[in-house]
């Protein structure tokens, strides 16, 4: 059951990513980007991180996906005319990703532990939500900190970036 | 003053003299000629006195470089009778020659610069003379021809004696490139470099094969040199460029003979090492009988006595090769010092008389005009063709002798070329002093001033008499050889009235050469062997090299590089695409490669 | 039967992939920054298996995974708006959002 | 004697950025005494840095943060580079306010000032980084704010083009980054370096694979820190593009951060035989191609910002000949010795480079014709900086070098000696490029002296002499490292 | 504080003062008048055989065993003497440029300051780094004041040098590292003594590497393309400077770490590649300097030809051909200074240094054509010039040198000859030019030539007095020099 599961969720997640790539339309790859991350996130779940997969909806979906269609629509992008195919990108582009999958798959059948079964939690009454508070908080509070200064560097910057006409 | 300081000071006087007139000599023409004349005159009476003090003397040296237990070069003095007799023959040839170029280059400019030239010559010269070691006869030898160099070049305006005294240079380099080779090989072999001290190891020298022969040979390369032996005897004749009385002095009289002094120097040498003395015979008898041979058919009236010097200086080396001892060639080589020195006045005599003519065939019936310079020319004449009673007679007739015993083809050899030099200097006899006069400078000629003229009689005394028995006693002790075929002096007598009486008859009156000889008149065509070789090995092989430098040695070691770097970085730059797919894909394919490296 | 780690992992890997080939051969650079976050949320599946798969000695998921997980995901955020604020910046002054057009510096 | 721990001078360098800002937004002053304020806060902060007393250890796990004598030494470092660009900016500020779109006179230089400053605490972060987390967080929040000040001067494209140059391949790195930290992470289930050190020799040979993979994409994303080919790519472009101060920032500060993180990373995998020969053929590829690539692809540049990128390049590659060479003992100081060198020659360089290109109008070399007689000032300082950057002794530069290159020979690097003796006489030849165009070339016509304001004078001054007499006496320094 | 000091500050204090806008000749002729007072007081002052005296000290990097440590030795005063007469002679002889005079006169003490710097120190490390200080002087002088082609000839010249100093410090970092461990230190006492009882090897490829660098700094064959340029194209006393003093360097510097360090079993095994290298320096070069037609450029290819003796000296490993080197050191300095001094006068004057267009100067400026032929027949070796001394015993030291062969003449007997036929070549090439500069009938346009003036004369004459004396009696160089050379 959870295999079939895992093979559908992959499988959507897998053919919405790859229509980012392919569609033309940005508002349409954009919103394949928001079904893969959607298909992503039960995968989260399918690995016993709901928190993560709650955010990763929340953020992603709701918040980033917002801001992405947001700006095309604010651009005004339309359908990506074809141009020439650029026949070099895509050679390499294969190349390069043909050689990476290439190098992770011999990764993948030469270490052991990948072909492991998953291990059942010792204690799953115990919240995803706590515990990942707990560490967050306790151990990478630091981390955190510096997180929070990020986002303020990032506001500032957007501002600053992107106000018509600074005062 | 004593026995050791006096050659010292005859060294260096006229060091001295050069010195100051290079500083103060320009102010004034007097103090030029003064300063020489009084320095040579110092070292003349000096080197007068020194003939008369008795005994050795001791070790008298100087540490001129001395590295310990490795090399120890003084600067010393031999004082034995070899070098008394020719600090006292340079010594007052010197003086008669400084004395004589008042007169002769009275109103030539340079007059310091030529004073100068033969003071340091004199320097020179006795540093030679008075060496007692291979490396300080080195350094003097070397100096000798630097003065030569000056004094050639004095009129260094015309470009042919600026060549000459540049080609005089560079030839007695080569010798020299062989004489220090030589003196290398006897160091490396017995540890020093003092005329003694290798004599004493000459038996180890002796057992080490031809080890002696080849020494012997390359110290006699100095010798070809600077004596101007065969092959390196092109310079003498064009060194005549040269005012007058630096030919008779430095290439005449005594310089050129040098190389002679130095065999006799050595002859503890090559006594030990008779193959090297059997090539030092052949190629003195060579250069005798080939130089005799040019001398023929020249027809400026000093390359005709070059040429005879030549063939004397060959006299010398092959009585150096053939003589139980060094006195036989120093004796010919004391005569011909005299004699051959006032032939080169008297040359210079008749030159300033036709203003600076130099061409024979310019000349003629002089002998009414220049009587007391005829005078002496025939006594040189006859000292120098060997007409008995002369001193040339005595002193040749004693190396021909001694060659026809040792050598006999080298003697008979020897035997001809007397008949050659009769016939040639008879020529010039004839053509510049017999006959008519053959131009307006010949017709209007006068005999010299006294200056000019006083050594000329000076020295034709010596050139008569050096060579009698009293005399050559007082200076040698030679060896009479004995079991002399008495054919050798019939020969002789008959040799030269051949020649003589052949040139008078042919040169009585011609108005030009009757005998045309190409062969002899081109000097067997070596110069032009030399400049074929300078222009076409030489000078080809160094353009090529000047081409090489650029376009081989540099392009590979400088420009290929340099260029090749630089084109990588132009060629580098252009992945710099400016577009940020480019930069991904290179990214990746990186990311790619890296991650490869750390998986294989 | 349930999913093993290399499963996830080889996924994880695919959309990773996806995304690399997305940046390198899509032009537009709003899609481009899309398949950045792909690639960055291929990695974030990677982490949650792994730190699902590995389990503490105490028998639980390997927490600090998520952490960095919720991490890469704030960052993501920031990086995210502060690009698009770019894209926008750039769109105003030269009308496109085509890397092409993007060529003035190079060599 | 109080001491204050380590981990406060971020914590004062935020408050800083904190307080500037509060500045920026309600008071009405001056934005130049922003920029002052800001540089009076970091060396405050410097100072305090001299102070400091050791980590106490139950606020925050040295696994996550380490306080120890080169991350104090990076700190000081970061705070004066820091420091340093914001007086750069004092006088770069009439340009970058030509291309920005501000209402009023001075609107939007103020954060051209503050960011730098949580640029700052980012690096200092990064400097004492001891966890994969804490790497990632603090490297995003220099990346992000380096964004936003390459892309800042929104009128002027380059400087736009830059910024998006910036943005995607620095987003691409950091996909990596991620990536790579999952695989060590998922192999060791540790993401401090510390615990990685530890679980590193328990590791099977398969997983060991695994962790290389991992530490490969970590590797890139830190080779992109620092421009080491080839993942140097978005060096030259963006250096060109960026605003000067900022090209010199990210060319030190960031780069050095880049480094210590490098070599922080790098040392628990030293640690086991098998991945040490693995990495030692990897760095060993790296610095040879960052060699060979910075400095000859340097040699054609013609504009300078540009040719100090390459340049940029080309120092990344004799540091990274330092990080090759850990076999003959620790090359840390060498590499701090040489960023420290490297900190004052590219800060002379820019410092004059501005004041150049603000009075003739553009940064080719060819704008530095005739400098020598129309302002002898900025070219002694432009004639140092390039002799300490090409290597020449007497000055901090060849110091550098030469520690560098000890530490190659001590590692046996001779192949990377090699290829850098060649590198160092192509660098011969672009720095004196400059030289050439100061004082060989004549002024085009026209050209009147450059007037230089006394405190850029002062600066010039004080690098000159800091780059010789560390060039002569360096001990001070050395000593500061071990 | 070492006496040194103010040896090595006085130049570098010269060159401040005229950076900073002092009057620039008088301050640097002061600058070098005083440095050739001290030197010539040190000179005096020094004993030769007490090892190194006025030593000083200061740890620099003490980790490293880096110290500023300045002494000096019998051969260290004889070259300190050469440097500052060299550059006082430079100095004096140097025309005001129009354009950046004060950048001139400080180039001009830098490379001085390099030069003495170098030969004051005892430590490896700051001996290299005085050296390199005088790069970007001659890269200035050449590239802003120099003639002809000068900006290709400073670009190569600092290239190579750049290149070859390089391949030294890596040398020198090779010969620190073959120290023991605890041992490691770049004072050159303490390296020879190290050497000295073996607890130092350094190996093969160390000795290559140092020979290269030095090699190429002294312009070894084939390394030498760039000397000729660089010289025919620098300004008369940037080329006095460089090739006089600086150039010496390398031939130091070998002197100090390579012979005294390497085992000769080490050395030998690359001496034939080296003696061929070194016949090329005299064979092949005076072949090319025959060729030229320039006298510019005749003087720099002679002046590579001429290091080809050094190096043959150098490579004897013998006390004779080393104190050979060391004197020919002294001499060639000297001599090529006064050559180039000469030179650049020449080319003030008419504008040409081309033999063609050149000829009979001597009638229109006798004082300068009789300077020129003392200068060049010094070059040519000419007894009574301390280059005569120096090659003799260089050719003495080089005949006795290297395991006897079953041939008759090993291979450092060979070169010997080769080396003799080299004095050959060196008397042709410099006759030739003096014939074609000096003699022969006059061109009408120099008939009007002013003879030399007196500051130049004066200075190419000292120069020259210098050489006589060393030449007369080099038995006084060779007691300085010496001692140094026997090494433990």
């Amino acid at each position: 059951m959870q295999l079939v599961l895992f093979w559908v969720f992959a499988a959507l997640m897998l053919i919405f990513g790859a229509a980012v790539v392919f569609l033309r339309n940005p508002v349409s790859s954009a919103l394949s980007l928001v079904m893969s991350f959607v298909f992503l996130a039960a995968l989260f779940i399918t690995l016993d991180a709901f928190f993560i997969g709650v955010v990763q909806v929340l953020i992603y979906a709701g918040a980033v996906m917002v801001l992405f269609l947001f700006i095309i629509m604010l651009l005004d992008l339309r359908t990506e005319q074809p141009r020439r195919v650029n026949i070099g990108a895509w050679i390499g582009g294969a190349f390069v990703v043909f050689g990476f999958i290439g190098l992770l798959g011999k990764v993948l059948s030469s270490a052991v532990p990948f072909n492991m079964q998953k291990p059942p939690i010792s204690n799953p009454q115990i919240s995803d939500v706590s515990a990942v508070g707990e560490t967050l908080f306790r151990q990478f509070n630091l981390p955190f900190q510096i997180v929070g200064v990020l986002l303020l560097v990032a506001t500032i910057g957007v501002v600053v970036l992107s106000k018509k006409e600074l005062k | 003053m004593n026995a050791a300081t006096a050659p010292w000071i005859i060294l260096f006087t006229p060091l001295v003299s050069a010195a100051l007139i290079l500083f103060f000599g320009r102010y004034s023409r007097k103090l030029s000629a003064g300063l020489a004349i009084g320095g040579a005159l110092l070292a003349c009476a000096l080197s007068w006195w020194l003939f008369f003090q008795p005994g050795e003397v001791g070790p008298n040296q100087l540490l001129w470089i001395n590295v310990p237990d490795v090399l120890t070069v003084p600067l010393g003095m031999t004082i034995d009778p070899l070098s008394r007799t020719m600090l006292v023959v340079v010594n007052t040839i010197a003086s008669l020659v400084f004395i004589y170029s008042l007169g002769y280059m009275a109103g030539e400019e340079g007059y310091w610069r030529y004073f100068g030239g033969l003071a340091l010559f004199l320097f020179s010269m006795l540093g030679i003379v008075l060496a007692n070691n291979f490396v300080m006869m080195f350094i003097f030898w070397e100096l000798v021809g630097l003065s030569s160099y000056i004094l050639i070049g004095h009129y260094y305006s015309r470009p042919s004696a600026a060549d000459a005294c540049k080609q005089a240079f560079i030839v007695n380099r080569l010798g020299d490139f062989g004489f220090m080779i030589g003196i290398l090989t006897l160091w490396f072999a017995t540890g020093s470099v003092v005329f003694g001290e290798i004599f004493a190891k000459v038996p180890l020298l002796e057992s080490q094969g031809h080890y002696l022969t080849i020494a012997c040979l390359l110290i006699f390369c100095g010798t070809i040199g600077k004596s101007a032996q065969l092959p390196l005897h092109v310079w003498l004749p064009n060194s005549m460029e040269g005012p007058t009385p630096v030919s008779s002095l430095l290439h005449a009289a005594t310089m050129v003979a040098a190389g002679v002094y130095m065999l006799a120097r050595v002859f503890p040498l090559l006594v030990a090492a008779p193959i090297a003395r059997d090539f030092i015979a052949w190629v003195g008898a060579l250069t005798c009988l080939a130089a005799g041979l040019m001398a023929t058919q020249q027809n400026d009236i000093k390359r005709i006595l070059a040429y005879s010097t030549i063939s004397q200086l060959g006299y010398m080396v092959l009585g150096a090769g053939v003589a139980p001892g060094p006195d036989v060639p120093m004796f010919h080589l004391f005569t011909h010092a005299f004699f051959k020195c006032l032939l080169f006045l008297c040359a210079g005599s008749v030159i300033v008389a036709l203003h600076h003519e130099q061409d024979i065939w310019h000349m003629g019936g002089l002998k009414s005009k220049t009587p007391i310079t005829f005078a002496c020319l025939v006594v040189g004449t006859l000292a120098l063709s060997g007409f008995p009673g002369f001193s040339g007679y005595y002193s040749k007739d004693l190396i021909i002798a001694w060659a026809v015993i040792e050598k006999p083809i080298l003697g008979w050899i020897a035997v001809l070329t007397a008949g050659l030099t009769a016939f040639y200097m008879f020529r010039l006899l004839a053509v510049v002093f017999l006959g008519t006069p053959r131009s307006d400078h010949a017709r209007h000629a006068r005999e010299s001033p006294a200056v000019m003229v006083v050594p000329l009689i000076l020295l034709a005394i010596p050139a008569w008499v050096a060579g009698y028995a009293p005399v050559e006693g007082f200076f040698f002790h030679l060896k009479e050889p004995e079991h002399v075929p008495e054919i050798l002096h019939y020969a002789l007598l008959a040799m030269f009235v051949l020649g003589a009486g052949l040139a008078i008859l042919l040169y009585r009156n011609p108005a030009k050469d009757p005998v045309v000889i190409p062969l002899f008149a081109n000097r067997f065509y070596i110069d032009d062997l030399y400049n074929w070789i300078v222009k076409n090995v030489q000078d080809s092989l160094a353009s090529l090299g000047g081409w090489a430098d650029r376009w081989v040695v540099d392009l590979f070691v400088a420009q290929i590089p340099s260029r090749f770097t630089w084109a990588c970085g132009y060629i580098l730059r252009f992945l710099q695409l400016g577009n940020i797919q480019a930069y991904a894909f290179f990214f990746g394919a990186g990311v790619v490669g890296l991650i490869y490296i750390l998986l294989a | 039967m349930t999913p093993t780690l290399g499963h996830y992992l080889a996924v994880s890997g695919l959309l990773f992939f996806i995304g690399l080939a997305g940046v390198i051969l899509r032009r537009n650079i709003l899609i481009i920054f899309m398949c950045l976050e792909l690639m960055l949320n291929a990695a974030n599946l990677s982490l949650v298996a792994f730190s699902r798969y590995n389990l503490t000695l105490a028998g639980l998921p390997n927490y600090n995974g998520q952490v960095f997980v919720f991490f890469v995901i704030t960052v993501a955020a920031a990086e995210v708006a502060v690009g698009l604020a770019i894209i926008v910046a750039l769109f105003r002054a030269k009308r496109t959002t085509h890397v092409e057009d993007l060529n003035s510096l190079k060599f | 004697m109080t001491s204050v721990p380590p981990f406060a001078l971020e914590i004062c360098i935020v408050c800083v950025g904190i307080f500037l800002l509060m500045m920026d937004c309600f008071t009405k002053l001056d934005k130049r005494s922003i920029g002052l304020a800001a540089i009076a806060g970091l060396l405050a902060a410097f100072v305090l840095s001299f102070l400091t007393g050791p980590m106490p250890s139950h606020v925050i796990p040295p696994s996550f943060y380490v306080a120890d004598a080169p991350a104090l030494f990076f700190k000081r470092f970061v705070l004066l580079s820091t420091a340093l660009t914001i007086a750069l900016a004092l006088d770069y500020a009439p340009i970058y306010e030509r291309f920005i779109p501000s209402a009023s006179p001075q609107a939007g230089v103020g954060e051209f000032f503050i960011l730098p400053v949580f640029t700052c605490a980012g690096l200092m972060w990064m400097v004492s980084a001891a966890d994969f987390v804490m790497i990632f967080v603090s490297l995003e929040l220099v990346t992000v704010t380096f964004y936003v000040l390459v892309a800042s001067m929104r009128k002027n494209t380059g400087s736009l083009e830059a910024g998006v140059k910036y943005l995607i391949l620095g987003a691409l790195s950091t996909g990596f980054l991620v990536y790579g930290i999952t695989w060590v992470f998922g192999i060791t289930g540790q993401t401090s370096l510390e615990g990685i050190r530890q679980q590193l020799p328990l590791l099977t040979e398969g997983s060991q694979a695994a962790v290389l993979f991992g530490l490969g994409l970590v590797l890139v994303a830190l080779g992109f820190k620092v421009a080491a080919v080839p993942f140097q790519f978005w060096v030259p472009d963006v250096y060109q593009g960026a605003p000067t101060p900022i090209t010199a920032f990210l060319s030190v500060a960031s780069k050095a951060a880049g480094f210590i993180v490098l070599l922080r990373v790098l040392e628990p995998f030293f640690t086991i035989s098998s991945i040490e020969r693995k990495l030692l053929i990897v760095l060993t590829l790296l610095a040879a191609l960052t060699l060979v690539y910075g400095n000859l692809a340097a040699m054609p540049q013609t504009n300078l910002k540009r040719l100090l990128g390459y340049s940029s390049i080309a120092h990344a590659g004799y540091l990274l000949i330092g990080v090759a060479s850990f076999r003959g003992g620790p090359s840390g100081p060498a590499i701090g010795f040489y960023l420290a060198g490297y900190f004052l020659m590219t800060f002379l360089a820019f410092l004059v480079l501005q004041h150049v290109a603000m009075a003739s109008g553009g940064d080719d070399i060819s704008d530095f014709n005739g400098l020598g007689s129309r302002s002898p000032v900025l070219a002694l300082g432009m004639l140092i900086s390039m002799l300490s950057l090409a290597g020449l002794p007497f000055t901090v530069g060849f110091l550098g070098k030469f520690l560098i290159f000890e530490a190659a020979m001590r590692s046996q690097q001779y192949l990377l000696v090699a290829i850098g003796a060649v590198t160092v006489a192509s660098g011969f030849y672009y720095y004196l490029k400059v030289v050439r165009a100061m004082y060989w070339q004549p002024a085009p016509d026209g050209a009147s002296s450059i007037p230089v304001p006394g405190s850029s004078k002062f600066l010039i001054g004080v690098f000159c002499a800091a780059i010789i007499l560390l060039g002569i006496f360096p001990q001070p320094l050395i000593a500061m490292l071990n | 504080m070492s006496p040194l000091f103010c040896l090595v500050i006085l130049p570098i204090a010269g060159a401040a003062l005229t950076v900073a806008g002092t009057r620039p000749r008088d301050t640097a002729v002061t600058a070098a008048a005083l440095n050739f007072l001290a030197s010539l007081i040190i000179f005096g002052w020094c004993k030769p055989d007490a090892g190194y005296q006025f030593v000083s000290s200061f740890p620099v990097i003490p980790s490293l065993g880096i110290h500023f440590t300045l002494g000096a030795d019998g051969l260290s005063v004889a070259i300190l003497l050469l440097s500052t007469a060299v550059t006082l002679a430079a100095v004096c002889i140097a025309r005001t440029p129009a354009k950046h005079s004060n950048w001139f006169y400080a180039s001009l003490l830098l490379i001085s300051a390099g030069a003495v710097g170098a030969f004051a120190s005892v430590d490896a490390f700051f001996f290299y780094m005085f050296h390199e200080l005088a790069l970007i002087p001659t890269f200035l002088l050449i590239g802003i004041w120099g003639s002809g082609d000068r900006q290709a000839a400073a670009w190569k010249v600092t290239t190579y040098l750049a290149l070859g100093s390089f391949i030294l410090l890596i040398g020198l970092i090779g010969l620190y590292l073959s120290l023991p461990v605890n041992e490691r230190t770049f004072d050159m006492r303490r390296i020879t003594e190290l050497a000295a009882s073996g607890e130092a090897r350094p190996q093969g490829s160390v000795y290559l590497l140092l020979i290269l660098g030095f090699g190429i700094l002294v312009s070894l064959f084939p390394f030498h393309t760039w000397a000729p340029q660089a010289y025919a194209s620098a300004p008369a006393p940037a080329a006095m400077l460089h090739a006089g003093v600086l150039k010496k360097f390398g031939l130091y510097g070998i002197l100090r770490l390579v012979t005294p360090v390497f085992h000769p079993d080490v050395a030998a095994q690359f001496n034939t590649l080296l003696i061929v290298l070194v016949l090329g320096n005299i064979l092949y070069v005076g072949l090319v300097t025959i060729s030229q037609r320039k006298l510019d450029l005749m003087l720099a290819y002679a002046s590579v030809m001429h290091m080809g003796y050094i190096f043959l000296g150098l490579l004897s490993w013998k006390t004779l051909g080393l104190a050979g080197a060391a004197l020919m050191l002294v001499a060639h300095g000297l001599s090529i200074a006064a050559l180039f001094a000469l030179s650049g006068e020449l080319r003030e004057r008419t504008g040409t240094l081309d033999f063609g267009e050149l000829g009979g100067l001597a009638k229109a400026m006798p004082a300068f054509g009789l300077l020129f032929g003392f200068a060049a027949m010094s070059a040519v070796g000419l007894p009574g010039f301390a280059n005569f001394a120096g090659e003799l015993l260089i050719f003495f030291g080089a005949f006795s040198a290297g395991a006897p062969s079953k041939l008759g003449l090993n291979e450092f007997q060979i070169a010997t000859v080769v080396a003799l036929w080299g004095v050959v070549i060196s008397t042709i090439f410099m006759l030739r030019s003096y014939r074609r500069i000096f003699m022969g009938p006059i061109g009408d346009k120099w008939k009007a030539l002013p003879d030399i003036a007196t500051v130049p004369r004066l200075c190419v004459t000292g120069l020259l007095v210098l050489l006589l004396i060393a030449g007369f009696f080099p038995q006084a160089v060779l007691n300085y020099v010496v001692p140094a050379l026997m090494w433990p």
